[in-house]
């Protein structure tokens, strides 16, 4: 859980929501939550409720799931929110992820490595079906987020990668 | 808990909530398969754990075998729970499971082979002396009435090579026959290039009745009673009652009998429905199809009979003893179920998504809600437009319709637009709560009310 | 819905919302007479209108019938529903109501006084010709032979004029009594300055069965069926069944046919429920008590029959036909009630308040929650630790056992003390499986389970 | 827990929330939480819409019933805040309202006038029972609530009263 907010931060930060063009905004930090709203529709959703539990960070809710907008609400400057914390390669199918070609056989790529958006990073087997894994968009892999044969499931985060490298 | 068998559940919606219920009934820790727009579900909550097994779609998640089964294998699942639709009566998820030794919560992949097609569902009907619709080939369309007398009136004739409705004629005595074939075959030959005709019995105010069976896999029959789902819109069930009313017991007897001679003949594992066509104008019955799973309207069937049909397929897929006991052939209970679809019934039916905004259900003695919904739910397009099942239960038929009019009237959805406006509408029709009303009921009258509003 | 009569509900938590579902059945319009701790109780939200009568300590608020009878007329009620508890067996408000000619759902004052009281209300069980349990006054203590045989063994000698348990012994036999009267009688001289003494059947394995009627206020009565509640602790039902496992048909007929008598005698209104001792060491049965109101326990008999008690109260005293069926001694299904309370049964009972956290109630065919809680909710200090009934049907009482103890197990409620493990312990006792444990039964075990753990 | 904010704190907060656009908005530090509403529309909440749609302005709730939390609870510098918005004298019990002692007669009381403790400002018909009801403190009553003849529940404003003059 991050530090708690001070009383200050607080009031910068409706300070900073109260500039921008957020129709509502909801914050949570901890004890700590304020919800803005500038029309009626503001918060319906006993959801928003669950997913700000559901999901550990801070969020501001636009009504539906908002990954992105999440980052800058707090920080003062912050920039370059997405990018800086790196794209991600994502299951495009459940099933069993595999870096090699074969057992034993050298992994398709190693972190650092730079791929083109066709490069094969891996395979997900399903029921015995081997699927070859691409990267999807080019630049550099940067980590990799699922051991060499863990089970995947679908949209699951495989690889960070750089895309402005 | 540790050791508690995974139930993995490959369904959304209600009956994802009601497989899940049942698997805790029974002690086991149900896992939901679920595509990316259900991962965060109140079915998804519900479970002991998600496993996304693909895109919101769902030819893209649901509806494939493999994904299903991967999940399954990864889940640890001792058995796989298909619900209805989707996957439930496909051999394909059956058989990828039984490779890998996990339970299909169903019956055996021969069996979905035997009765998924009509033809051979029909054939097995004949195998086990249950009464089939009476039809026959044409040889010359000017030698018919003996064919006739054979099949009854009214009949259809159809052009054999004819599709879409197109080259059917409604035929109601033998004159008009002898008439209208061969006028029938020298259109046939002009419209399709061939001119065979088939004669048809034709029921135009056939109720829909099945019977709720439930075999141990080795040709013995639990009978559950029987259902009434005419009122239909375009074979779309929207109010099921058990126990159908206004039945002779020779009738009843019959649908029951048959279903169980079925049952034996297939030797049927778990929880199945025997669907009939049961005339209104004639004493016949007529063997329409065997629904290899769970029905949307089981919920009538167990509220009647104080079962619970989930944790029995579960029980039963697990080499466990189902625990259900023997009834007899009429519930000590009428119950009746509304679906409540996220459709406008004054819009010709059409469907709509999005938030539920407010959400209120009648409480009280008798009253069953299967849902997914609550406040706060987004009901998503990609998906069939079951909102929920509203079941009410009371001591006979007329306090049923009393409770379930009540019942209907204490609902409170915000956000959508729902059949219940229809449902209040066909509560209150005398001939609904007559009993007894055949399938094509529901349609003309829906269209006459509509017609007297403007 | 402008002219839908309103029924003021005199109560909260449970039975208030049962009782605003009720009225929302029949399509009358619920206004809840609250205290301030109660004004945004979830049954304040789900009524119509809320009325604060008074501050939270129920001797301020529903124990006030001025405060409740001006709050009836300030919500222009036709009927004013009291629930059980507080006031509900008070003639003071139903005759406070009276003068103002709103309704009282219940029994008529004279009613209420007449069985208000042990000992007129054992006069009326004899005019009835009920058994009651046999009693006779000493006049020499040498001479009780005879007075013993007349009573039978085991009994109890009473110092007339002792209370609080003092001056009571407990005999066996007649040489017993010879020897311990003339000690008796010296004693009670010596400790309360009067020697007079009385002897009573003693039952000290006996069943708590109870018998639910509802009377149309002419004197007939429907009789729906009995219940037992024999699982107590120190006079507090904490399970009940229905039917009552274990009775013959002669016991059985024995008490509805009493029951009947009674509701005749007192051209008795509404619902109520006869109260009998079942001694399960002789064939005696004896007439407790009536008490003359809807009981915490209706659910079980709702759920057997399949009726709407609550409802049917509420539309005899808007003067309407009750709808109720006639029903047969033996329902045909078996149902079991849960009290869940506030209580920790591992620290005696004692009862805690304060915020539920988390609140997860089982789902599937045959259950039933009646309850005020809800995630969030502050559960008050003023009030009883009743926090919901879990109800749970099945078609035997076997398969009623299994489904109690499976639904037990699928309850989570976080932030409170529950009796909850409680209820699994009885639920898998044999002497609870095996049915018919007398009311003494509870104490014992459930210290020797706290020994064993220790 | 984050520091408490004081009641300074959260007079200031208002007014710069009072300033924005917002609509609505709501904070909660700890156990202080605050909800404001320019339209009746508020907040969608269940909770909250009862508490807010009953009382339409501003709300300072610190978990329960907030009347005395409202005081100077955590305040610093602040002065005297409920005074500020006018004390009322509540019904102490349900029932009919009357000013006068008997229809036609002059009111107990009018508004401007100076009352004590015990000095009767109307009376409750319970049932036909008549009850006197005293202001409870002394002060200058500002206004009726309620008019003559009414039905009030317990608890309800009768009247309210400026104690500090």
């Amino acid at each position: 859980m991050a530090e708690q907010p001070s009383w200050q931060d607080v009031l910068d930060l409706i300070a900073q929501l109260n500039e921008s063009d957020y129709e509502s905004a909801s914050v949570q930090v901890g004890d700590v939550s304020i919800r803005l709203s500038k029309s009626d529709a503001g918060f319906d959703m006993p959801e928003a409720a669950g997913r700000v539990g559901a999901q550990p960070r801070i969020e501001t809710g636009f009504d539906t799931p908002m990954a992105s907008a999440t980052q800058p609400t707090t920080g003062a400057a912050a920039a370059a929110p997405a990018a800086a914390l790196g794209d991600t390669i994502d299951a495009p199918m459940i099933g069993v992820f595999y870096r090699r070609p074969s057992p034993g056989a050298a992994p398709f790529v190693e972190p650092g490595q730079r791929v083109e958006a066709d490069t094969t990073i891996g395979i997900i087997e399903i029921m015995k079906l081997m699927n070859p894994i691409v990267a999807g968009k080019a630049g550099v892999i940067t980590d990799f987020l699922v051991t060499d044969a863990d089970p995947v499931e679908f949209g699951q985060p495989l690889a960070t990668i750089n895309t402005s490298a | 808990m540790t050791d508690a068998p995974v139930i993995l559940v490959a369904n959304r919606g209600e009956i994802a909530m009601r497989i899940i219920a049942a698997a805790r009934r029974i002690g086991a820790s149900p896992v939901l398969a679920a595509s990316v727009a259900d991962k965060d579900s109140p079915a998804a909550r519900a479970a002991d754990r998600v496993i996304v097994i693909g895109a919101s779609p769902a030819n893209q998640s649901y509806l494939k075998p493999e994904q299903v089964a991967q999940a399954a294998v990864m889940a640890g699942a001792a058995a796989v729970h298909p619900g209805y639709g989707f996957l439930s009566e496909q051999p394909a998820l059956c058989e990828l499971l039984e490779e890998e030794g996990i339970a299909w919560v169903g019956p055996r992949p021969e069996t979905l082979r035997a009765v998924g097609d009509k033809g051979s569902a029909r054939q097995v009907a004949i195998d086990a002396g249950v009464p089939v619709g009476a039809g026959v080939e044409i040889d010359d369309p000017t030698i018919v009435v003996a064919l006739g007398d054979q099949i009854g009136y009214p009949l259809l004739i159809k052009a054999i090579h004819g599709g879409g409705g197109r080259g059917i004629r409604l035929v109601t005595n033998p004159e008009e026959l002898v008439e209208l074939a061969p006028q029938a075959a020298a259109e046939a030959v002009a419209a399709f290039g061939n001119g065979a005709l088939y004669l048809e019995r034709y029921y135009g105010r056939a109720r829909h009745v099945e019977v709720q069976v439930f075999g141990d896999g080795e040709g013995n029959a639990w009978i559950f009673g029987d259902r009434d789902c005419s009122v239909q819109r375009r074979h779309q069930k929207l109010i099921e009652e058990c126990p159908a009313p206004g039945l002779s017991e020779k009738r009843r007897q019959l649908l029951h009998d048959s279903s169980r001679a079925l049952v034996k003949v297939l030797r049927y594992r778990g929880a199945g429905t025997v669907e009939f066509l049961v005339d209104t104008e004639s004493e016949d019955v007529i063997f329409l199809e065997v629904n290899a799973r769970i029905q949307v309207e089981h919920p009538v069937t167990e509220e009647a009979f104080g079962v619970d049909l989930v944790a029995a397929q579960l029980l039963l897929a697990l080499g466990r003893d189902p625990q259900l006991p023997d009834v007899g052939p009429v519930p000590p209970a009428a119950v009746i179920e509304m679906r409540i679809n996220a459709e406008d019934p004054n819009a010709d039916f059409q469907p709509n998504s999005g938030d539920i905004t407010r959400l209120v259900w009648p409480k009280g003695p008798g009253i069953r809600i299967d849902t997914q919904i609550e406040e706060g739910y987004r009901f998503p397009p990609f998906y069939d437009s079951l909102m929920a099942k509203l079941i009410v239960r009371a001591h006979n038929r007329d306090a049923a319709v009393a409770a379930a009019t009540a019942a209907v009237r204490n609902v409170t959805i915000d956000g959508l637009k729902t059949t219940l406006p229809m449902h209040a509408y066909v509560l209150a029709h005398p001939d609904f709560i007559a009993g007894g009303i055949p399938t094509s009921w529901f349609g003309p009258v829906w269209e006459a009310r509509k017609e007297s509003l403007t």
